[in-house]
């Protein structure tokens, strides 16, 4: 029992950047500090071919837990678990729940669905920047439709790709077009592509509204942004991860959302432009609290 | 490795010395030169380490003990080498031929999503056919994609160098467009097609390790490539195209038709390197099949002078460096994209020293 | 779909087609001279990263603009100079050694980037649009031609520069002979190597600021790869143009048209079709282009082949 | 001739590789003289010309010109010491203009270039003195050979020469042309200048030069004056035995019919039309002429008659096959053989050895190949055999072809052409720009092959070539036959004029 615990992290990119990959990042951070645990992660940019060999190398390795951040991870881990039974896949992203194999979810299209109600309730328009169409954000983008269905079913809304999530021109030109045919709140979602579109609203004046998702954009859009969802996965990560370093390993997949107030931080930001009114920030937080209670389903399951 | 001489078949009347010391010397100089180069780019990466505050000593602990730890490293080299090497000997084949076929991996996505089309298709084929099949698909895909160039440059002069650029991107979206579209697996949250039926699968080679067939077929088809090239008649009509289009309409040759075939060549390669990946190692099409093998496969087969042999050792070379690279980060937290670094010192250092060695080598105005 | 037709959407489209395309003009034009004088530079795309991320860590630190700019052509210079001295200097192949610089681009600003801006969260100012008297509020054309940034506007000088430059001094006929005839050149006494150095630094220097344009006066940071294939369609520019920087300007923009079109029809609420048709559509359109403007000539006849004085 | 020294080029040692070009070469020039410089193909005159004007760097040795050393290797000093070289190969960009070109190199690097106007005018003023019609503002590439010849000595002349230096000028040149440039020569004599003259006609040397030096392996064998030699002499020194000048012809009646042409109409490469309504008969055992200022039509009949350009009307038989429409892959399998002019351009590849040149038509066929497989130890010893009946220079089959010198990659050539199995042959310039040893030799060549009932069609700009070889002579101008001759030399003057475009009945 004298060995330590420990921890690795696959990525599909680069944890350099704000966004997805940070995310499963800092949640490795915060185990090494908090549970004092030995801790390891590498990149693979995307590349399915190379995931099996990944989760061999860390499982070989002596790993205790292997986070797959991304549910593209998920068919490698079933196909390396069953040779690593004392070893705990957490997969994120992912409903899956197969021996040691666990998903953990965060439900994005809740905060997203908030957005959705804000954007209808003081805007006319909106326009939505997608890096790639994949399940993480074509559920967000779900649940903010929904939001903003709940309030205003006719409220138009526009969606683009740019087809990657590195290319942050992209992303500011696809925002600024949406702008030019009178969208007035624009939402990228483009992992580390996204801050292109907070330069585009930060460009086209105050009128233009956003949010500020996962991480803090304020500094780029302070005008703008009128409010931010901070993803702190990494608490949520924490917790599973101690229980089972407790010997306490989860056996059904997990989800986080709105409810759990410490992973999902959905906060306002005072220095907009146009600030989110009083009314309608009461009205948010009515419609949150019947998410956290699970009486309003933000998207299709 | 980066040997022009084996590149044309001088046989020169042996005189028995001059032979013997030519025979020995030779291969001693074509593993020197890049193993010198090799070990130049590994101490420039540890260099580029040690300056920047890391830990300089994992890229020798992992680069040269690391990565043949054990059967299942080797293994996973020969599984990455696969591609690299089969995309590279068919650029060898385009690049002789003078056609400066861009778009690896746009043939390497079209050949993937073919090989998936087919391989999730038919029940109760059979390996021995499916197998089969599915390769068939992959090659005659690339082929295919590649084959648009080629028409687009003899119809309407329209540079490959542009063409196949274009047609990467093109092959990428659509590869975007069928996981979300058609070949969409409905189970799925992720965009990415159904499981490829098991009898498609490409047979394993060294169980329990995922190494399979494709490996085999990859040094088979470089050999096969290299006797064509330069030694079938065949393929000296491409060399000579390759070098003077008007020396070979001069000799009756065919300039259209060599395009075809060596453009259709190398898009088959890597349409059936494509065809590989789904069925021997992913057994399904994602957005993202291809972390770029299109684009090392051009450098593989600089690499190796064009010359299909020496691409089985610059193919192998660049599977080692990106095998390391991953276990460098998962053990010291080096970041990955140092790979690409030393990768591209690998390159300039083996050009380096190969011009400094061989005179011959130097490119003739 | 009627705000297609609407006069609001052509100017925002021809704007963001300028902006688009601002990065491509500083690249294909300087391929054109290094493509002009024999030198095939296909390390465009890692030059333009070089570029991006010198501007960005310059400008990030510094807090000038300016010092970036002036970080991203020294950049761009040194990555020239190394390219250079293979193909020039040591004579290897060009095409093998253009490879080598962009696998170094993307993995050393990578490599950088990670070491020393770890969470760069905040960016950079970048540069801001400038708003010209008069020109600006002018109804249409002021929305679409002149709110743009100096990187913007600064493309119709290098272009008038690179065509006076090319055309108008000894040097530029000289450099374009050198790509059609080096012998004649060196019998004239002059020396090839020197002047293919020249073009291949300029070249490099053009490309960085190209890509010094994507982080300083477009999106505030560096992304990794963040040149996502530019330097890629430069290339393909640049025989597109015929290998005139005029052309280089036009079929720039062109390309910029394309893109900017396929963002605005995306974005149109209305349509059946996969989105993919619209991101495809900036390539499958050049494809097109060059179908019609068949039989093409100019290309530098010593175009990727060494020069060996004896 | 003054008798004064002007240039010495001292113990001049060059090697490539193993190769040495230069062996200690001692050459001296007085001020105003012609001094023609002779010796076989791969002698090295030419290296050592591009020695003297800085283009090569020598070895060893010394090079003073008017009394102060050179520095070697240094093109920009030669031509501020005005020397001047027009080459074998033009230097001429194609791509630019005449004056371009001639400001090629000129004033500071970052010059702005003004005064073209200046530059036209002097370009004409100086045309116009010296006869040669050169236009400032025409596009190289749209100049035929013999224009751009007279580009390039106007060329060196723009720059100002003392020392002129021309290698094998005459090579692409109508007797008329040469005429002109020998006229010229001695005019630039008379003007104080110095000329160096390299050619492989004799005739030439022996009526323009003052001295002559032979090389010969390498080295100057002997230099003498020019009134005190004769042509028989100088070919012995150079090639160390007697040369037949003139080769015997028997008289053999021509066959049957081989090749007919008729009424052939083709458009050249730019798409003007090239040939008008051309018609001629080659039989068996008959050599015949074609000659003509190049850019006459001749290079569009090679190439239509080979199927290498597509015929636009008119028909062409071989044996009785129609050839008109056949694709140049068909034409290669026919009893044909073609010596093609340009053989950078087509005749050979250059990167490859010498062994895959043989190759180049029959790569496909017994004995080069079986079952789709090249046969390499066969090809080998059929180079070989080659290479010993043509007396082809090289260091081995597999030497890479570029690094032979010009007249042996030709003998590789004809040698190559002539092994085919053939009923006509087509040869466009036999002789251009190879030794008179090597000229005889494959002259005897083509005469084996005339009395074996070959039918042979030889273009050539080369009017000694056509008397020598020739039972009759065809005149083309403009694209059409405007007359036939027989090969006597008597109607030399006849000749020139029918290639001028000039009727010799109106002209007499
Ligand atoms: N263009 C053609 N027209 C008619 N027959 C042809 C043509 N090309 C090839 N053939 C015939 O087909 C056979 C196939 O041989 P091969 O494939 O070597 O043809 P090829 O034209 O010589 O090929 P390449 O163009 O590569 O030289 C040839 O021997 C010839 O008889
Ligand atoms: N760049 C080179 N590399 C290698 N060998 C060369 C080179 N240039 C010339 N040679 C060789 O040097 C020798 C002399 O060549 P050179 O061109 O001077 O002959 P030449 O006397 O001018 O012949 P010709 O009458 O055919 O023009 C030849 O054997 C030739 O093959
Ligand atoms: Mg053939
Ligand atoms: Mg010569």
């Amino acid at each position: 029992e004298g060995a330590p615990f420990k921890m690795g992290l696959l990525v599909p990119g680069s944890v350099s950047e704000e966004g997805w990959n940070r995310i499963g990042f800092n949640a490795l951070k915060g185990v090494e500090a908090e549970l004092g645990a030995e801790v390891s992660y590498v990149e693979l940019q995307q590349n399915p071919a190379s995931f099996e060999k990944a989760f061999h190398d860390f499982a070989s390795q002596g790993y205790n837990v292997i986070l797959g951040h991304g549910f593209e991870f998920q068919d490698a881990a079933l196909a390396v678990a069953p040779e690593y039974p004392d070893t705990v896949f957490l997969i994120s992203s992912s409903y899956i729940s197969e021996g040691n194999v666990i998903g953990l979810n965060t439900d994005t299209s809740q905060p997203f669905y908030l957005m959705g109600v804000i954007a209808a309730k003081t805007g006319k328009k909106a326009g939505l920047v997608g890096g790639m169409e994949i399940p993480p954000i074509k559920e967000a983008f779900e649940g903010f439709t929904n939001g903003v269905r709940s309030v205003a079913p006719d409220f138009p809304i526009s969606e683009v790709y740019i087809g990657n999530f590195t290319d942050a021109t992209a992303t500011k030109e696809a925002s600024l077009s949406l702008i030019s045919q009178g969208a007035d709140f624009v939402l990228p979602n483009a992992s580390g592509a996204t801050v292109g579109g907070f330069q585009a609203a930060a460009e086209s004046g105050e009128n233009v509204k956003t949010f500020s998702i996962f991480s803090d954009f304020t500094s780029v859009a302070p005008k703008n942004i009128l409010g931010l969802y901070i993803a702190d996965y990494a608490r949520g990560v924490i917790r599973i991860v101690g229980d089972i370093k407790n010997g306490k390993k989860p056996t059904t997949n997990v989800e986080f959302g709105l409810k759990d107030a410490d992973v999902m931080q959905f906060t306002y930001n005072d220095q907009a432009a146009n600030p989110v009114t009083e009314n309608v920030r009461k009205y948010v937080d009515e419609v949150k609290a019947k998410i956290a209670a699970g009486e309003i389903k933000t998207r299709q399951k | 490795m980066a040997n022009s001489e084996s590149g044309q078949p001088l046989a020169v009347a042996p005189q028995a010395y001059g032979a013997l010391w030519r025979g020995l010397l030779r291969p001693l100089r074509t593993v020197a030169q890049p193993a010198a180069a090799v070990a130049l780019a590994l101490a420039c990466g540890a260099a580029l380490l040690a300056f920047n505050g890391y830990d300089a000593r994992a890229v020798i602990d992992v680069m040269v003990l690391g990565v043949f730890q054990d059967t299942r490293s080797i293994a996973e080299i020969l599984l990455k080498a696969t591609p690299l090497i089969l995309i590279g000997v068919g650029l060898c084949v385009a690049f002789r031929c003078s056609i400066w076929n861009i778009g690896a991996e746009g043939q390497f996505y079209a050949g993937a999503a073919a090989a998936t089309a087919i391989g999730v298709s038919f029940n109760g084929l059979g390996a021995w056919l499916y197998v089969p099949l599915v390769m068939l698909a992959g090659a005659l895909a690339g082929a295919a994609w590649a084959a648009i160039a080629g028409l687009l440059k003899i119809y309407f002069r329209a540079s490959e160098i542009v063409t196949t650029i274009m047609l990467n991107y093109i092959a990428l979206i659509m590869t975007s467009y069928l996981v979300t579209g058609p070949l969409r697996d409905a189970a799925a949250a992720y965009p990415q097609s159904a499981r490829l039926v098991q009898e498609a699968w490409m047979p394993r080679i060294l169980p329990p390790t995922r190494l399979h067939i494709g490996i085999l077929v990859a040094l088979v088809l470089a050999v096969v490539m290299y006797v064509f090239l330069f030694r079938s008649a065949r393929g000296y009509a491409l060399r000579v195209v390759g070098i003077s289009p008007d020396a070979a309409r001069y000799a009756g040759i065919s300039v259209p038709r060599n395009i075809m075939i060596s453009i259709c060549l190398s898009g088959s390669m890597a349409g059936l390197a494509g065809a590989f990946e789904i069925a021997g190692v992913t057994r399904r099409l994602f957005q993202s099949i291809s972390p770029g093998y299109g684009f090392e496969g051009i450098a593989v087969a600089l690499l190796a002078n064009n010359n299909p042999i020496g691409a089985i050792f610059s193919g192998l070379l660049f599977a080692v460096l990106r095998s390391g690279s991953e276990l460098m980060q998962i053990t010291a937290q080096i970041p990955q994209v140092l790979v690409l670094v030393i990768q591209g010192i690998v390159i300039l250092s083996v050009v380096g020293f190969a011009v400094l060695r061989i005179p011959s080598l130097r490119p003739s105005e | 779909m009627e705000d297609l037709a609407s006069l609001s959407f052509l100017a925002a489209t021809i704007a963001a087609s300028w902006r688009l395309a601002a990065p491509l003009i500083f690249a294909s034009i300087g391929e054109v001279f290094s493509e002009r004088a024999g030198v095939l530079n296909i390390g465009l795309e890692g030059t333009m990263l070089a570029g991006a991320f010198a501007g960005f860590a310059a400008a990030f630190t510094s807090g000038s603009i300016l010092f970036g700019v002036a970080a991203a052509i020294a950049a761009g210079v040194l990555v020239g100079l190394l390219f250079a001295f293979f193909t020039i200097t040591i004579k290897a192949d060009q095409i093998v050694v253009g490879a080598a610089i962009n696998l170094l681009g993307l993995g050393l600003t990578a490599f950088l980037f990670r070491s020393y801006f770890p969470s760069a969260g905040k960016g950079i100012d970048i540069a801001k649009p400038v708003h010209l008297p008069w020109l600006s509020d002018l109804p249409f054309f002021g929305e679409a031609l002149f709110r743009q940034n100096a990187f913007v506007y600064s493309t119709l000088p290098v272009a008038a520069l690179a065509v006076f430059v090319l055309y108008r001094t000894s040097f530029g006929l000289t450099l374009r002979a050198v790509g059609e005839h080096p012998k004649a050149v060196d019998v004239a006494g002059r020396s090839v190597a020197l002047y293919r150095y020249g073009a291949v630094l300029i070249c490099s220097a053009l490309a960085a600021l190209g890509g010094a344009f994507l982080t300083l006066a477009h999106s505030n940071q560096f992304v990794e790869g963040i040149s996502s294939g530019r330097g890629f369609i430069a290339l393909a520019v640049v025989v597109f143009a015929r290998w005139s920087p005029i052309g280089a300007f036009v079929v720039s923009l062109l390309f910029g048209v394309f893109y900017a079109l396929q963002l605005q029809l995306q974005a149109q609420p209305v349509h059946f079709l996969p989105y993919q048709l619209f991101q495809a559509l900036p390539y499958l359109m050049t494809i097109a282009a060059l179908i019609f403007v068949r039989n093409r000539v100019g290309t530098p006849s010593m175009l990727g082949v060494a020069y060996k004085k004896s | 001739m003054s008798g004064r020294q002007l240039l010495l080029m001292d113990g001049i040692h060059k090697r490539f590789g193993p190769l040495i070009v230069s062996a200690g070469v001692t050459l001296d020039i007085e001020e105003n003289e012609i001094h023609a410089l002779l010796g076989e193909n791969g002698a090295g005159k030419t290296v050592l010309m591009s020695i003297l004007c800085g283009v090569l760097s020598p070895d060893e040795g010394q090079i003073i010109f008017k009394g102060q050393a050179l520095k070697p290797g240094s093109p920009r000093q030669a031509i501020k010491h005005r020397i001047g070289m027009v080459h074998q190969h033009f230097m001429l960009v194609p791509n630019l203009t005449v004056a371009e070109n001639y400001v090629l190199g000129q004033g500071s690097p970052f010059s702005v270039i003004r005064d073209m106007k200046t530059v036209h005018a002097r370009i004409v003023e100086l045309s116009d003195r010296y006869g040669l019609g050169v236009k400032p503002d025409a596009l190289i590439s749209d100049l035929s050979v013999g224009e751009q010849q007279r580009v390039e000595i106007l060329k060196v002349l723009y720059h100002g020469v003392e020392l002129l230096i021309l290698d094998e000028p005459t090579a692409v040149l109508t007797p008329q042309e040469t005429d002109r440039l020998l006229h010229l020569l001695r005019r630039l004599v008379e003007d104080g200048k110095t000329v160096i003259f390299i050619s492989h006609k004799l005739d030439e040397v022996i009526r323009v030069s003052d001295r002559v030096s032979v090389m010969r392996d390498a080295k100057v064998v002997r230099t003498v004056k020019t009134s005190e030699t004769n042509a028989r002499e100088l070919a012995r020194m150079m090639v160390g035995r007697d040369v037949l000048m003139d080769l015997p012809r028997a008289p053999i009646e021509p066959g049957r019919v081989v090749l007919s042409v008729e009424h052939l109409n083709c458009d050249g490469e730019s798409g003007l039309p090239a040939l008008h309504g051309v018609s001629f008969q080659v039989r068996a055992n008959e050599i015949v002429g074609i000659a003509g200022v190049s850019g006459n039509g001749q290079s569009e009949l090679a190439l239509a008659l080979t199927g290498l350009l597509p015929i636009a009307s008119g028909s062409v038989t071989l044996e009785g096959a129609e050839l008109v429409g056949r694709s140049s892959h068909d034409i290669n399998q026919m009893p044909i053989a073609h010596i093609p002019e340009d053989r950078h351009r087509m005749g050979i590849v250059l990167p490859l050895p010498l062994t895959e040149n043989v190759i180049l038509q029959r790569f496909d066929k017994p004995p080069f190949s079986s079952r789709g497989m090249l046969d390499m130890s066969e090809i080998t010893r059929q180079t070989r055999d080659l290479m010993r009946r043509f007396q082809v220079k090289a260091s081995g089959p597999g030497d890479r072809i570029q690094n032979l010198s010009g007249g042996n990659q030709q003998k590789l050539v004809v040698g190559r052409e002539l092994d085919r199995r053939f009923d006509f042959l087509l040869i466009n310039q036999l002789t251009r720009g190879i030794d008179i040893g090597a000229t005889e030799l494959v002259m005897h060549k083509i005469l084996e092959q005339r009395s074996a009932g070959k039918a042979i069609l030889l273009i050539s700009t080369e009017l000694e070539e056509l008397f020598t070889l020739c039972d009759r002579i065809l005149v083309m101008y403009e694209g059409r036959l405007v007359g036939e001759m027989p090969p006597d030399r008597g109607r030399l003057e006849e000749i020139g004029l029918l290639m001028a475009g000039k009727s010799p009945m109106s002209a007499a």
